[in-house]
């Protein structure tokens, strides 16, 4: 499977993303934002960082990249497209997936590793995670506070796009295991059509039992067929 | 002549920072602090005089761009 | 605009004595011009001549075999790691600017400790942060400290370097002046060094970043005085505002660049700006520079070429470039969006020659500006207070009544206490590399083929690829109530305790970077602090044979209240041979054996160790008595013994004795692993120190004896172990098991008994209580 | 009442944000655009009637607190 990460000005977490992917045997190339195709990709990362330095607002500019078209274009064929971290608040900024991030609530930058709760295994996302597993995966953000309106969640809930909640070691969702306050517990969600997926925390950085947890494998391996 | 256009959460948004600038007033011995909302500035210096058209361009940058209406609301002044 | 005219009263305002000024006189063979009074003014300042300090760096060892480039020939010292691989670390201060401004004070330190790295041609993989503080009781204390962690999270994350050690003291005496040491780490291999030369006469020279402003004027100069209000007020006007963003497109587009092999020489404008590196790369290659300031991107308008040169925006960099290949740099900095300018040319002149609006501002002889800068051997004096400290003695000490309650509070004393609050601002894991987060002796961090700039083109069919693996271990260290009290011990303690962290996490040290803070060189008393430091960490150094490769001196610390305790602080750099060597500090599994390696208590200290602890401070109010002793082959013998020990296997924890001593030595081992966020893995221990007779109470647990290692097995091995121990020439002994939700230690005075969650507690959230007082 | 407070970059000070932000609408195809400034806006909702006594709190606090007077400058209205 060939995956294309996206290189936007300041993204950080795109070597880590092309290095994940190569460790579970795959291929991968970076995407740079002035380009207007993704090539041959299969699939898409947009990774980490601060892209545009998160000025104004986190994915704010990198939204309108020549790249971002390719991307919309992709996902409207049913590609599948995974934001990590400053790739979920792109998304959400471009509209491809519901709701915003907003800082979090300690207002503080966070990065730990946190236990997450897979909410549904019915997406391209997380179809390989084992039932009842919790992952333990690094966060690393200082504006995850997932929000969206009532309604919005309300058919976030009702079309079963919630993937993934903050929970305890436990598996229990509660308040102090969520490291920004998001609204229910949110670390990861998906559209509607299922095939394009955002989430805080960095399956990239947990594939590796050197690096300390290989659970990232779960979701990145869900998206290989 | 010069776009002001001021972006706050909208009312339904968590507003943290609004909060802790609140609190941190409250405990300075400020009193009768009701509600603290933090927002963001901007100043636009444009070139130019048409400032019809510049309205225009910048209710759209600003719909658009500069800020995110799922969580902010803006207001725009022309000088 | 008119220069202002050369006054004795101008010459004094630039920080030069009149015998510096003839000096200038006598190179130039005439007045300067205002511009030129400036540049040297900034160039003879402290903070970039090293005047003060120059001739007690000479005396650091300052090579090993793995030595690439030495201490003070570029901008960062370079050590072999192997396999053609090489890194490259330094470390910088940014004591002053954060004193004014504490986010961007902090913020733009670290950009500029980044930038030295990649001016190497290296690829920064990491950052360390080495911070002091007063006391957090006062608000003003809380703003400095908590600006300054925001302001290198703020840098750092969004760079994209991972954070990963450091260290915070806090200290009455950091109160108006904290410290603020940043160091950074970069990998590259042997044939990517590049150098800060403008070599090849005619080569086009280009200034690339943002545009110069007014900010940060004569910024080294002003690290180079005392902090006072007339001081900081004039910095205030000035502030650097780092921008990490373009810092990150600029390392980028020079490692591109550096890989076309069209660079002929490449220096960040860091201290003093375009003055710094225009003069030292004509220096370093025995040539000469022209450059033209009307071509130099500027932001405010009508700047004077004083102010021009002696800007220190922030995130700029100088490159001279191979004639003819400049279309290359063109179409790489435009790629990345990023501003260049060609501003100049190399001379075979010998001169750095300046002009503006068609004047020719300065010519000055490149060469001369270093060699004959002024060098001082200042008056140093033993001083006073050391009387009383070598006079103190525990009679009078009751020893403890409580130890409870001892622990619990030196586990929430602040500089003891987890520094959680400040590395979770961190990005700690960016760039999937971190192996053992903050939180252990020593950080660990894995270099891969992804933490090398690109190769050069060509080269790269040439040496194969490096696909594999290597691990280093990093930390840094200094207990700046040691260095006052005894500087000398002090500054061997510091170097001998960040090469024990590197042992215990199973690493062998390569090099040494050092940041000397201290008070005005022109008091004996606080120049004695500083020979006498240096003389300590430079035995040290020889003596464990951790060379230094580059530091930095920041002297002038000290406010309206008085000079900072002296803290010459080291950052050690070692590496780690296998990941089975890799070794955390906390305990791991119930049943394992807890071993001591090393003598429990100095008897041969009259103080048994309690000298300048934390105990004698927390639990007494003092700040005296001489440290604990430390013998230099005592600890290398140690250190040696436990690497041999964790390479030979079974070592499945080493954390070493320094603050609070081996209470609280066991109590962070039971305490310090976190599992995920609010999930901490505490496991207790029992602990049976009733055979340990003749010391203190309060000596045993809570002195701080040094050479001191607390390790676990297996139960099976430990007897080999304790064997193994012997033969390595180190006293051990067994200290009990680990278990239970406790952690109890029986005496010969008795039985005390500890909840690990409650020891946990007083430990993990003291800083975040102390940061908040109003939701306490 | 209301205090608006309108806190900018001073204008000595570099801008990266001001910066990046004007680059972005340029590449967007708005013209004209000379120069851009990113500060913040805060809005205290205050209790009580006497605008004098708001106003001198408010000066004190926007100056102690609300703004970094190194590098900011603010406006201060009371409504
Ligand atoms: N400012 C900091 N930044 C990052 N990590 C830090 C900082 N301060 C302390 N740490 C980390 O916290 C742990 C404990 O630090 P410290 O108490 O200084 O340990 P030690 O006594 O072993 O030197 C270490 O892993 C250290 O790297
Ligand atoms: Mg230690």
């Amino acid at each position: 499977m060939h995956f294309a990460i996206l290189q936007f000005p300041a993204s950080n977490c795109d070597q880590d993303a092309v290095h994940a992917i190569r460790v579970l045997g795959h291929s991968a190339e970076l995407v740079w934002h002035k380009d207007t195709s993704l090539g041959a990709a299969e699939a898409v990362i947009v990774p980490g960082g601060f892209s545009y330095g998160d000025y104004l607002r986190t994915g704010a500019i990198a939204r309108f990249s020549p790249v971002m078209q390719a991307v919309r274009r992709f996902a409207a064929e049913g590609g599948l497209v995974l934001g990590i971290c400053n790739g979920f608040q792109i998304l959400c900024e471009a509209g491809l997936l519901p709701g915003a991030l907003i800082r979090n609530r300690s207002l503080q930058f966070r990065c730990e590793h946190v236990h997450l709760k897979t909410a549904t295994r019915d997406s391209p996302f997380t179809r390989r995670i084992p039932p009842d597993t919790l992952l333990r995966i690094p966060v690393a953000h200082g504006e995850g506070c997932y929000y969206a309106d009532a309604p919005t969640l309300a058919r976030l809930r009702a079309q079963d796009q919630i993937l993934w909640q903050y929970c305890t070691a436990d598996g229990v969702l509660e308040d102090y295991a969520s490291p920004n306050g998001s609204v229910e517990g949110i670390a990861g969600i998906c559209n509607e059509r299922r095939n394009v997926a955002g989430l805080m925390p960095h399956p990239e950085r947990a594939c590796e039992p050197l690096v300390g947890s290989t659970d990232g494998r779960w979701i990145l391996e869900s998206m290989i067929p | 002549m010069k776009a002001k256009i001021i972006i706050t959460p909208k009312k339904a948004v968590l507003d943290p920072q609004g909060k802790t600038v609140q609190q941190a007033l409250e405990h300075m011995g400020y009193r009768d602090i009701q509600a603290v909302h933090v927002g963001k500035y901007l100043e636009i210096e444009l070139a130019g005089s048409d400032r019809e058209a510049a309205r225009k361009a910048m209710e759209e940058a600003s719909h658009k761009f500069l800020s995110n209406p799922v969580i902010e609301d803006y207001q725009l002044v022309i000088e | 605009m008119t220069d202002p005219a050369l006054t004795p009263e101008l010459v004094r305002q630039h920080n030069l004595t009149p015998e510096e000024y003839e000096a200038i006189l006598k190179i130039l063979g005439r007045e300067p011009t205002y511009t030129e009074l400036g540049i040297f003014s900034v160039m003879w300042s402290e903070h970039c001549s090293y005047k003060n300090t120059r001739p007690l760096l000479k005396t650091f060892p300052t090579r090993s075999r793995r030595v690439l480039v030495g201490a003070g020939e570029e901008n960062a010292g370079i050590v072999d790691i192997g396999d053609g691989l090489a890194i490259a670390f330094k470390m910088e201060s940014h004591n002053h600017p954060s004193a004014v401004e504490p986010f961007q004070g902090a913020a733009t330190g670290v950009g500029g400790i980044v930038r030295d790295i990649f001016t190497m041609g290296a690829r920064p993989v990491c950052a360390l942060d080495s911070l002091r503080f007063g006391e957090l009781s006062n608000p003003e204390v809380r703003r400095l400290f908590g600006g300054v962690v925001a302001g290198i999270a703020h840098y750092g994350n969004c760079f994209g370097i991972p954070t990963l050690a450091g260290e915070v003291y806090f200290d009455k005496s950091y109160e108006g002046n904290p410290l603020v040491n940043v160091f950074c780490l970069g990998v590259l291999r042997h044939d990517q060094i590049a150098r800060g030369a403008a070599r090849g006469v005619g080569n086009p020279v280009f200034y690339v970043g943002p545009a110069t402003g007014r900010d940060g004027l004569a910024g080294a100069a002003f690290a180079s005085q005392d902090l006072t209000e007339e001081s900081a007020d004039q910095q205030r006007g000035a502030v650097q505002v780092g921008d990490p963003f373009m810092e990150k497109l600029v390392c980028e587009a020079c490692l591109e660049l550096l890989a076309t092999g069209a660079v002929a020489g490449i220096q960040d404008m860091g201290a003093a700006g375009l003055t710094c590196s225009t003069c030292e790369t004509a220096a370093r290659a025995g040539t000469g520079i022209e450059i033209e300031l009307d071509r130099v991107p500027q932001r405010a308008p009508h700047m004077s070429s004083y102010e021009i040169m002696l800007s220190e925006s922030q995130e700029r960099m100088l490159i001279i470039v191979q004639q003819g290949r400049e279309a290359e740099v063109k179409r790489i900095f435009d790629k990345w969006d990023l501003p260049w300018s060609e501003v100049g040319r190399v001379t075979d002149t010998g001169l750095m020659v300046v002009t503006h609006h068609g004047r020719t501002v300065a010519s000055i002889p490149a060469k001369l500006i270093a060699s004959e800068s002024p060098v001082y051997h200042r008056e140093a004096r033993q001083p006073d207070y050391l009387q009383a400290v070598r006079a103190f003695t525990l009679a009078g000490l009751p020893d403890t009544a409580d130890p409870v309650a001892a622990l619990n509070t030196l586990l929430a004393w602040p500089t003891i206490a987890s520094k959680n609050w400040v590395y979770r601002q961190y990005d700690h894991m960016v760039r999937n590399n971190t192996v053992v987060c903050p939180g252990s002796d020593a950080a660990v961090i894995r270099i891969k083929a992804d933490s090398i700039p690109p190769a050069p083109e060509g080269r790269a069919a040439q040496s194969p690829a490096f696909t594999g693996e290597k691990l280093i271990a990093l930390t840094s260290e200094c207990n700046g109530a040691y260095v006052y009290l005894d500087p000398y011990e002090g500054g061997k303690i510091a170097v001998t305790e960040a090469a024990r962290n590197l042992a215990c996490a199973g690493a062998t040290p390569l090099g040494v970077t050092d940041n000397l803070n201290f008070g005005n060189p022109h008091n004996p008393e606080l120049f004695w602090q500083l020979q006498e430091s240096v003389r300590g960490i430079g035995d040290a150094c020889r003596a464990l044979g951790a060379p230094i490769t580059g530091g930095n001196c920041s002297l002038y610390n000290q406010s309206p209240n008085g000079p900072i305790d002296p803290t010459p602080t080291v950052a050690m750099v070692g590496l780690i041979e296998k990941p089975e060597h890799i070794t955390t500090q906390w305990f791991k599994e119930a049943g394992d054996a807890i071993l001591l390696l090393g003598q429990p208590v100095d008897m041969a200290d009259p103080l048994q160790g309690l000298g300048g602890s934390a105990y004698l401070q927390v639990v007494h109010g003092r700040k005296t008595g001489l440290p604990p002793r430390c013998d230099l082959d005592t600890g290398r013998v140690l250190h040696e013994a436990l690497r041999s020990l964790i390479f030979g296997g079974g070592i499945k924890s080493a954390h070493d004795c320094s603050e609070g001593g081996l209470a609280v030595c066991l109590a962070e081992s039971c305490i310090s692993q976190t599992l995920a966020r609010n999930t901490p893995r505490r496991i207790g221990a029992h602990i049976d120190l009733s055979g340990i007779a003749g010391a203190r109470l309060d000596a045993l647990l809570f002195g701080e004896t040094q050479h001191r290692i607390v390790i676990t097995t297996s139960r099976l091995t430990a007897a080999r172990t304790l064997a193994q121990a012997a033969i390595l020439g180190v006293p051990a002994i067994s200290l009990g098991t680990v278990g239970g939700d406790a952690l109890v230690i029986q005496t010969a005075a008795g039985q005390w008994s500890w909840p690990v969650a409650g020891l946990h507690d007083s430990w993990w959230h003291s800083l975040a209580r102390l940061m908040q007082p109003a939701n306490a």
